[in-house]
């Protein structure tokens, strides 16, 4: 039905209001058909896992079964530091502080010892997790890739002055950020290290590396992240859910290019990376194993699965063929180092 | 007779009169209301004693579950419910007790000279009582039906016997019921009504600016809104 | 004669149905209401004076918190507002992005808000949780793209904050071979439910005469048979580009603004797909690269740039002075003016009616209160 | 050994201590009962909403009510300050009264039938207490919802009894009896499917029974006493702990009862193929499971409809009642007795006789001619209601069409 | 369709009274500091009425134009002019452009009256609360001119530019003042 205004016609469907049918209690026998319908396919146990679905019970049994995140889900910020090195990427520029809208980002500059000179370097970095909105300007506007959204978000702690997070629990390694945001990280890897041994050179002594190396990434038990993922991570299983094939969204050429620049990097670094990414790669190693055998344990529907990697890593959240590339390229490179 | 059955009654008899002393002294008429209850369900369970099972049942289904929720849903209704402040005791308070004392005596004092012989009987006993008055009654033969509270006597006396009062019973239930849909009816009629908006626009089509209830109360339409 | 008296009821500001922290003071003789006052602003943090204090881009995420179904479409507002001030364009692309992701959340918020409106009406969620499903995985989709599922922050000025690729395009074609089988479902559940025609036939009559002079806006002002839609009034983005109707209803009342909002998810779904189709043609990046994102300082005016949300007609104001920041940041929050109709809506209707027309106001007390 | 005897001197004490187990049974088998059946609810909705519900505590999460009970009991008891606590404390007891008294007639299978002449009278006698607790705890709260919500319920309650006794009739006309038991072992014949509800008058009751059943037992679409989309929850509002959970038991108690009871009446309690094959106590064990498959069934059908409908308004509530339901119900009642009339009557009516032949169990011809006329009255009566109750849009004002009352 | 500046034409021959001329000069100066930063412009090209004929002047626009749909009502405090404005927006069904109507006035609780719109308007109703609430301005002729957002004990208006803005949670974080 058109409907002719003075700018020309506009095309408007009227709602059928079904008042001329009789109404005898079909439609709700309508209703209950379909709601039994609904009924049995669930109760014989059909997952709705594809996104064209809408048969079948869709909820995730959250702590043994987890959604896989999208690389650019962003939670809280974390700080980076080199894995080789133990650098941090941060240069106490402030672009954060100023474009943090809920202002909860705190930067103390690193002070020259001798001179008194700004250095590029934070000495204290704090974030208030609590009031944090998660918008992700931070790690947007950071000019050095420094800041980065983590993935983690268990958590919930009693503590709340502990939510105010300092620099020592907000660094992670490259490695860490690289496993969680494989494709994110690649296109922005170069210029970011780059800038890092830029930085380097204008940094003295242990100005900008006595924060992370303390802890490597391993997250002590007093910050209120880190510790969580690993801790919950055993005998998690991989949820092929909704999500899960996000990772064949890496297209071919990025992918090569991802293979470059880590070949490239091996190179330029030398020496074997320090034990933040070795821990990782022995974890993606492990999630990896005990991936062979995971569907019949998944559809199985106890609680709790047998999977009892020693500790799990960052690497979960990734999806089985991510995995798995991943487990390739590092394969090639760890050959390359041994060469 | 059976200890436990006295026991038993003495204690339902108990609770039977008990509540209904506290029926009446009670300031707070929702508590009256609720001891009124109480009672209701003694005098059934008293019944029920007696092997009136259909009596005892009925009694619970129209004054246990319907008359005394009427009564509460009246009572809340109205205000003063805490009763506070109320004074229980007309100042001839003993005028009313002797005309109740007087009415209980009348009734309770031939009861008791006609059948004080017969209290040690059982149920068994009284049925044979029954059956023995009834053939008394019936010139010396035993008649078919003894009267006694069970549902198809009940029924057959209802359709037979007492066809005639049954049905002026029924007529008057019909005719209370009526007059109280024509007085409530009545009352929805004046009740001054509130407006739809879509009511009001369809009033304002028709040139009825103002419209006028029956008691002449204006219900208010606003003018200004008129399109 | 027998006298009845007015009853004062609170219904919130904990209540179940009130849909956030919202009061209605109500009267009521018997059942039958007789007068009704909106109690609100217990979640009132003064979002236009944060956004006079904070630059025009750190109040993007602040957005993301008035209409927290819908920060995909309050993103796109409020850039399309900024963007009118300082004069900036927006590719092609980035337009199709925008409305991609704006009918994609129309159809999340009609699908749980017809739900929430069945849940009012006493259907125990089964509806709800239908729709539910379907918007988590249209979330699973914003959070792929924009990095959150809610507040997802993801418009920027002179284009979208990221771009979209081939899997998210085809994770969105998946969904659409979805959607009809749950739009038919869900019509087949409850259009016809003889329980729901009574409840909602008649019931919360907005008139149409009436209508326009309440400044209702989106499926209520449609509801009640004015074919108004900014998409179509004012074609902002692309929208010029697509064939879509706008469903109107006869009467105006809750079973009309109900079927508007069936009948919108597909019209979106008819958009969606012409998005999509006509989307690689789309020239441009997924945004405007001359754009100082943080350091924005439009020139001295104003701008009015408004958008059709799902709630109805969603506005911003903004007032310039040439700094850095707003000197006025007004939002006409369509929930908020659609409120304005309710007391008059429920006059003359049960007290259990008071429920369902605001359920089928559909608001977001994030966006009311402000 | 030697005292055991000196206890079965008295028969009366050996009937209370019988009749004592009896109530502990009812009882802990009631709770039980109850805990499962908030189990099933909640799993069986949620398969309809695509959830897996309740599934970690126990087995397929079949401790989960007992975790809630435990932690219903462990929560702070509150009365509210100026509340009447007498009449606040009292209201659960008194709902729980009315529920559990309706367990004591109710023949589980064929293996322990009730004694009661008139049990179905007694049923719905005590259930209809709980008119009371609801109005003692929607007054004794002194909170408005609550006391909207007691008014509402026993509204409900008063209006609906009404049809629920009337659709009772037509069983009562067709076993002659009032004894639940009796009209379980009546509807034993034709291999244990002689069921009422397989008759046109049976059916026509049993829905009308079913419905009123629903208002009865506070189910979707008739849970208007605790809506919480509208009166937060009603006369439950100033409740919680342990005094909601007494509550909670009733409610699910009475649809228990209601379901076992529509089992009993019209889908043959405890009979089923097999039944009186196996003997007496092998078909009583078969009997008992044929019960409760039926009784589940019945409540399942009821989780099936709050999983899908919304709810009615108080006004269409009552209007239902009056309008729809009773003059159904009425009819059915005549129709029965035009049932009685024909597959019966022998010398009462000699005409029937003459042309259906004599009156017995394998005359078909007369069970025929029944089922088609009864069949025929309440389809009648059925569309004569609802085209009574529908306005035409011919009769109304132009403005009522306006405002939608065509439906 | 009226084009933007075709209102105030038309309503200086139609209703030359109720145009608002005292802010003509003022706007000329701002014209001048153009581009200076932090200094707000007063818009000219809308027509400005005065207070008390703007109902007339609204429903002059609904009956001859056909806008009939008041979209949006915002009160904007220039501090540097001592003068609150409030613009109404008008939109007509068809068309994509509004018609904006300027009130201005004084900041001094007597000056801050503007005549309510909401006995036609109903949806005016919650945005002049809102102004109210917010700026101070009074609206003659509302039903219920009362308190939205802040609480009915509130004092001071929170949107004026005077009103103090003081507090920060984290200094202890910071250490800053």
């Amino acid at each position: 039905m058109t409907l002719s205004t003075r700018k020309g016609t506009v095309n408007i469907v009227e709602v059928n209001r079904h008042d001329n049918n009789i109404h005898a209690g079909q439609g709700t026998l309508k209703g209950l058909d379909i709601v039994f319908r609904k009924f049995r396919k669930a109760l014989f146990g059909k997952a709705n896992t594809e996104r064209d679905d809408t048969e079948g019970q869709f909820n995730v049994q959250y702590p043994e079964e987890r959604l896989v995140l999208a690389e650019a889900y962003r939670n809280m910020p974390i700080l980076l530091y080199d894995d080789a090195t133990g650098q941090e990427l941060c240069t106490s520029c402030f672009q954060c502080e100023r474009v943090c809208p809920p202002q909860v980002i705190h930067i103390t500059q690193a002070k020259h010892p001798e001179t008194g000179k700004p250095v590029p370097a934070a000495a204290e970095f704090v974030l208030e997790y609590d009031t944090c909105m998660s918008c992700g300007y931070c790690a947007e506007v950071c000019p050095f890739d420094a800041i980065k959204m983590d993935h983690d978000f268990e958590l919930s702690t009693a503590d709340h002055p502990a939510l105010d997070v300092h620099y020592t629990h907000l660094l992670r390694p490259v490695s860490y950020y690289e496993a969680i945001a494989p494709t994110m990280w690649a296109e922005v890897r170069d210029a970011a290290l780059k800038k890092l041994q830029n930085n380097i050179k204008r940094r003295p002594g242990n100005i900008g590396v006595d924060h992370g190396q303390k802890i490597a990434g391993k997250s002590s038990a007093a910050a209120p992240k880190a510790a969580t993922p690993a801790a919950g991570a055993a005998g998690r299983k991989q949820y092929t859910g909704p999500i899960a094939k996000v990772g064949t969204s890496m297209s071919e050429d990025k992918l090569a290019r991802l293979m470059a620049i880590r070949e490239a990097n091996t190179g330029k670094r030398g020496g074997p990376p320090e034990s933040g990414a070795h821990a990782i790669e022995a974890d993606v190693a492990t999630n990896a194993a005990g991936q062979v055998a995971p569907s019949d344990q998944a559809t199985s529907g106890s609680a709790a699965s047998k999977a009892t990697g020693p500790v799990a890593a960052p690497g979960k959240n990734m999806s089985e063929d991510k995995l798995a590339r991943l487990m390739a390229i590092r394969e090639a490179n760890k050959a390359k180092q041994g060469e | 007779m059976n200890y436990v059955v006295l026991t038993i009654f003495f204690l339902l008899s108990a609770l039977t009169l008990g509540s209904g002393i506290m029926v009446v002294t009670v300031k707070n008429i929702i508590h009256a209301a609720l001891w009124l209850i109480s009672t209701f369900v003694g005098v059934a369970a008293l019944y029920m004693l007696m092997e009136a099972e259909f009596l005892a049942i009925v009694q619970v289904l129209v004054y246990a579950g319907a008359v005394s929720i009427l009564v509460l849903f009246a009572i809340m209704l109205t205000r003063q419910i805490t009763g506070t402040g109320t004074r229980q005791l007309h100042s001839r308070w003993w005028v009313a007790m002797l005309t109740a004392a007087a009415l209980f005596g009348g009734v309770i004092v031939p009861t008791v000279w006609q059948q004080g012989s017969s209290w040690d009987k059982t149920a068994s006993d009284a049925q044979a009582i029954l059956v023995q008055q009834a053939t008394e009654a019936n010139g010396g033969t035993r008649p078919e039906i003894i009267p006694v509270a069970g549902t198809e006597e009940l029924g057959a006396a209802l359709m037979g016997e007492y066809l005639l009062p049954f049905e002026v019973v029924s007529l008057l239930l019909t005719a209370a019921l009526i007059g109280a849909i024509l007085i409530a009816f009545e009352e929805r009629t004046r009740r001054r009504r509130v407006l739809t908006l879509a009511e009001e626009l369809a009033l304002r089509k028709r040139g009825i600016v103002e419209p006028h209830d029956e008691e002449g109360a204006v219900v208010p339409v606003d003018a200004e809104q008129a399109v | 004669m027998l006298k009845t008296e007015e009853l004062q009821v609170n219904i919130g500001p904990q209540h179940p149905s009130t849909h956030g922290v919202f009061r209605m003071l109500v009267t009521v003789d018997g059942e039958t209401l007789v007068d009704l006052k909106p109690v609100f602003g217990y979640l009132h943090r003064n979002h236009e004076q944060l956004g006079e204090v904070n630059s025009y881009l750190q109040n993007m995420p602040f957005t993301d918190r008035l209409d927290y179904f819908n920060s995909m479409v309050n993103n796109h507002a409020y850039a399309r507002a900024v963007e009118q001030l300082a004069g900036i364009e927006v590719p092609e692309r980035a337009q199709y992005i925008r409305v991609i992701m704006d009918e994609l959340s129309r159809i999340l918020n009609h699908a749980s808000a017809l739900g929430f409106l069945l849940g009012d009406m006493g259907a125990w969620q089964t509806s709800l949780l239908w729709g539910l499903r379907e918007r988590e995985k249209i979330l699973d989709l914003f959070e792929y793209v924009s990095g959150a599922r809610m507040m997802c922050n993801y418009s920027r000025f002179g284009g979208v904050a990221r771009d979209i690729d081939d899997y998210f395009i085809s994770e969105v074609k998946k969904l659409m071979q979805g959607l009809p089988r749950y739009f038919d479902e869900f019509e087949r559940l409850l259009v016809e439910n003889e329980i729901l025609l009574v409840r909602a036939k008649g019931v919360g009559v907005l008139p149409k005469e009436l209508a326009l002079s309440y400044s209702v806006t989106g499926p209520l002002l449609r509801g009640s048979g004015v074919p108004y839609d900014v998409r179509k009034a004012e074609p902002y983005a692309v929208y010029d580009r697509f064939d879509f109707d706008i469903p109107v209803g006869t009467v105006g009342d809750v079973y009309d603004r109900f079927l508007v909002r069936v009948e919108e998810m597909r019209q979106s779904y008819r958009i969606l797909e012409q998005a999509l189709q006509q989307m690689p043609e789309a020239e441009g990046g997924h945004i405007n690269p001359k754009v100082k994102q943080q350091s924005l300082k439009p020139p001295v005016g104003e701008s009015y740039a408004r958008v059709e949300s799902p709630k109805g007609e969603l506005g911003f104001y903004l007032v310039s002075d040439g700094s850095g920041s707003a000197y006025r940041y007004k939002v006409r929050a369509p929930s908020f003016i659609n409120l304005s109709a309710l007391a008059d809506m429920c006059k003359g209707y049960k007290i259990a009616d008071v429920v369902v027309i605001l359920g089928s106001i559909d608001i977001v007390m994030g966006e009311v209160d402000r | 050994m030697t005292y055991w005897p000196v206890i079965a001197v008295d028969a009366w004490i050996g009937l209370v201590l019988v009749s004592i187990i009896k109530v502990t049974l009812i009882l802990v088998g009631g709770s039980l009962g109850m805990m499962f059946l908030t189990w099933y609810e909640r799993r069986a909705i949620a398969y309809m909403q695509d959830r897996r519900g309740p599934n970690r505590v126990g087995p397929q999460g079949l401790l989960q009510p007992v975790s809630e009970a435990i932690k219903t009991m462990t929560k702070e008891d509150i009365t509210p300050l100026d509340a009447d606590r007498v009449v606040h404390f009292l209201a659960p007891v008194v709902m729980l009264g009315a529920t559990v008294l309706a367990f004591a007639v109710i023949p589980w299978g064929n293996l322990f039938p009730s004694s009661l002449r008139v049990g179905v009278l007694f049923i719905f006698a005590v259930t209809g207490l709980h008119t009371v607790g609801m109005l003692m705890a929607g007054w004794g709260s002194n909170n408005k919802f609550a006391l909207l919500g007691g008014m509402r319920g026993v509204a409900q309650m008063v209006s609906y009894e009404i049809p629920l006794l009337m659709a009772l009739l037509p069983i009562i006309l067709l076993s002659g009896s009032l004894s639940l038991t009796d009209i379980v072992t009546r509807q034993g014949d034709w291999y244990g499917f002689g069921w009422y509800v397989f008759s046109p008058v049976g059916l026509t009751a049993f829905i009308t029974f079913f419905i009123a059943a629903l208002a009865e037992g506070e189910r979707t679409p008739f849970d208007i006493p605790e809506a919480d989309s509208e009166i937060v929850a009603g006369y439950l509002t100033e409740y919680g702990g342990m005094k909601f959970a007494v509550f909670y038991l009733s409610n699910y108690m009475t649809n228990l009862a209601l379901c076992f009871i529509m089992a009993s009446l019209f889908l043959g309690g405890g009979n089923g193929p097999g039944v009186t094959a196996l003997g007496t106590v092998l078909g009583g064990l078969l009997s008992l499971v044929y019960f409760f498959i039926k009784a589940l069934a019945l409540f399942f059908l009821m989780v099936l409809i709050r999983g899908t409908v919304p709810r009615l308004r108080v006004d269409q509530l009552m209007g239902f009642a009056w309008k729809f339901l009773l003059p159904i119900v009425l009819v059915n009642v005549f129709s029965t007795a035009i049932w009685v009339a024909i597959t019966r009557w022998g010398p009462q009516a000699q005409i029937f006789t003459d042309w259906f032949g004599e009156p017995a169990s394998d005359n078909y011809l007369r069970y025929g001619v029944a089922i088609v006329v009864t069949l025929i009255i309440n389809l009648l009566a059925v569309y004569a209601v609802m085209r009574i109750n529908r306005r035409q849009p011919s009769d109304l004002t132009e403005e009522e069409i306006a405002l939608g009352l065509a439906g | 369709m009226l084009t933007k500046g075709e209102l105030r034409s038309i309503l200086s021959t139609e209703m030359p009274a109720a145009l608002d001329q005292r802010w003509a000069e003022h706007a000329a100066t701002a014209e001048e500091g153009h581009g200076e930063e932090n200094k707000p412009v007063l818009q000219q090209d809308d027509a400005v009425v005065n207070a008390e004929h703007l109902p007339a002047v609204a429903h002059f626009l609904r009956d001859t134009f056909g806008y009939e749909y008041l979209s949006n009502i915002t009160a904007v405090d220039y501090l540097d002019f001592d003068m609150i404005e409030v613009v109404y927006q008008f939109y007509h069904i068809d068309e994509p452009a509004d018609v904006r109507v300027r009130v201005r006035v004084g900041r001094n609780p007597e000056a801050c009256v503007i005549p309510s719109l909401t006995p036609t308007w109903p949806g005016a109703n919650l945005q002049e609360r809102e102004a109210y609430d917010m700026y101070g301005i009074d609206f003659p002729g509302h039903p219920n001119l009362a308190r939205v957002y802040m609480w009915d004990e509130f004092t001071g208006f929170p949107l004026r530019k005077d009103f103090p803005k003081t507090g920060d949670k984290y200094t202890h974080v910071t250490g800053a003042e």
